[in-house]
């Protein structure tokens, strides 16, 4: 089990802004995995998390990067460049 | 990787609705003590015009739990780097109209480079690294604010430090 | 050799004794104005310890008429480098104690770049150009204040842009 | 007729704030004729304006040097490095 978060307009893209993922640690052991899963759901999903897009990743709230590794229990989340300020 | 916030710099973070009061948020870095010798402080506003279209406001969305955590932490980069006596960082979010103001950072120090450096290092870095995420209302309907690279360029001058 | 200010800028210089208050200064500032996007703002204060001795109060003589020109000329310079929208510049005068506000410069732009330059650059050369100076209450009696070496030098870095 | 000023610790060691100098122009045209004239009364002024003390001069209140000429009517002001801000 593991939480999915989007904010802003990536949150808008997908549709959702928080999702729960029951699934085996094992079949998901990094973020490119994770990202790969859920591309594969639709073309909101593939477009919104295509390489060419400039989205940032973040696990357990600390910015994070493809080859980080994810396991049961974390929190992830997918977002355009912040903004903020 | 990530540094303590230095034991002599008092820090106080705030993600919020509600407006801030400089006045009010000055007093409480300087009460009880008489060792502050410069603060430098920075307000951003919301600007009626931006990228060539009219603002009546903006909504500003974060990422509730990370935004204190990534804050958190460039205040301790900063306590690191200069010698702050004191740092308040507070961060609105929500609806704010034309004119409100977004954000307050507040740095207290003995001398003033020390202020002005870490007031603008927290800002610089809060523009790239905190998750925020401001929607803008203009004429034609809602549109995300797209990340300025000049913010990412301005990080570069903390590297040679 | 002395550049007028330009045109967008609103000043307010000011040599008073007394106290100034950064929320009137402020709201002073944004009237009737929705397009400041950052507000840049140092104030100076009485440390109640400097160079090694505790200091009670100071006092602060000037050069009235030459003050007021000095200020001028530093922020026209600073309105001919970058876009602001406002400069406040209030230096207080006469006995000043411990924790006391001295000098307050409150620099409004579009954007914080302009508005964090204009103000440290208004602030360098208040430092060594207007016609200012302090004279301590240490438990040893009546000091003069010596001029820093780190304050020319300061300055250096506004000449390269 | 000119005024000369004289500010913080130069005002204390020479022992006066200001004062009216009656004079001929043609016999002061410059900064450094006027310092050599103060310098000529007393121990005090000598003291106080000595090349190798770090004073500073201001001729109606535009900073200047020994160089800079002067005329009837200016007011002259003498004061060490400034201390505000």
């Amino acid at each position: 089990m593991m939480t999915v978060l989007y904010f802003a307009s990536l949150r808008e893209a997908v549709g959702i802004s928080r999702e729960q993922l029951d699934c085996h640690a094992s079949s998901l052991p990094d973020v490119a995995s994770l990202i790969a899963q859920l591309r594969a759901r639709n073309t909101s999903f593939a477009e919104a998390l295509a390489p060419t897009k400039n989205w940032r990743v973040a696990v357990n709230q600390e910015m994070a990067t493809h080859q980080t590794a994810i396991h049961s229990g974390d929190e992830i989340a997918f977002f355009p460049p912040v903004t903020g300020g | 990787m990530s540094v303590p916030i230095a034991p002599q710099t008092v820090v106080r973070i705030e993600v919020r609705e509600a407006d801030f009061d400089l006045n009010a948020e000055l007093a409480a870095m300087q009460r009880g003590r008489t060792d502050i010798g410069a603060v430098c402080s920075f307000i951003g506003l919301v600007r009626d015009v931006n990228a060539g279209s009219s603002i009546d406001a903006l909504t500003l969305e974060h990422y509730p739990g990370m935004t204190e955590k990534a804050l958190t932490k460039i205040v301790a980069e900063a306590s690191a780097r200069w010698p702050l006596q004191g740092v308040t960082v507070i961060h609105r979010v929500g609806k704010l109209v034309a004119a409100a103001n977004i954000v307050l950072v507040l740095v207290a120090s003995a001398h003033r480079q020390a202020a002005f450096n870490g007031c603008e290092f927290i800002m610089d870095f809060l523009k790239t690294d905190a998750p925020f995420w401001k929607q803008e209302n203009t004429e034609t309907g809602l549109r995300w604010v797209d990340a300025r690279e000049s913010d990412t360029v301005a990080l570069q001058r903390w590297n040679q430090n």
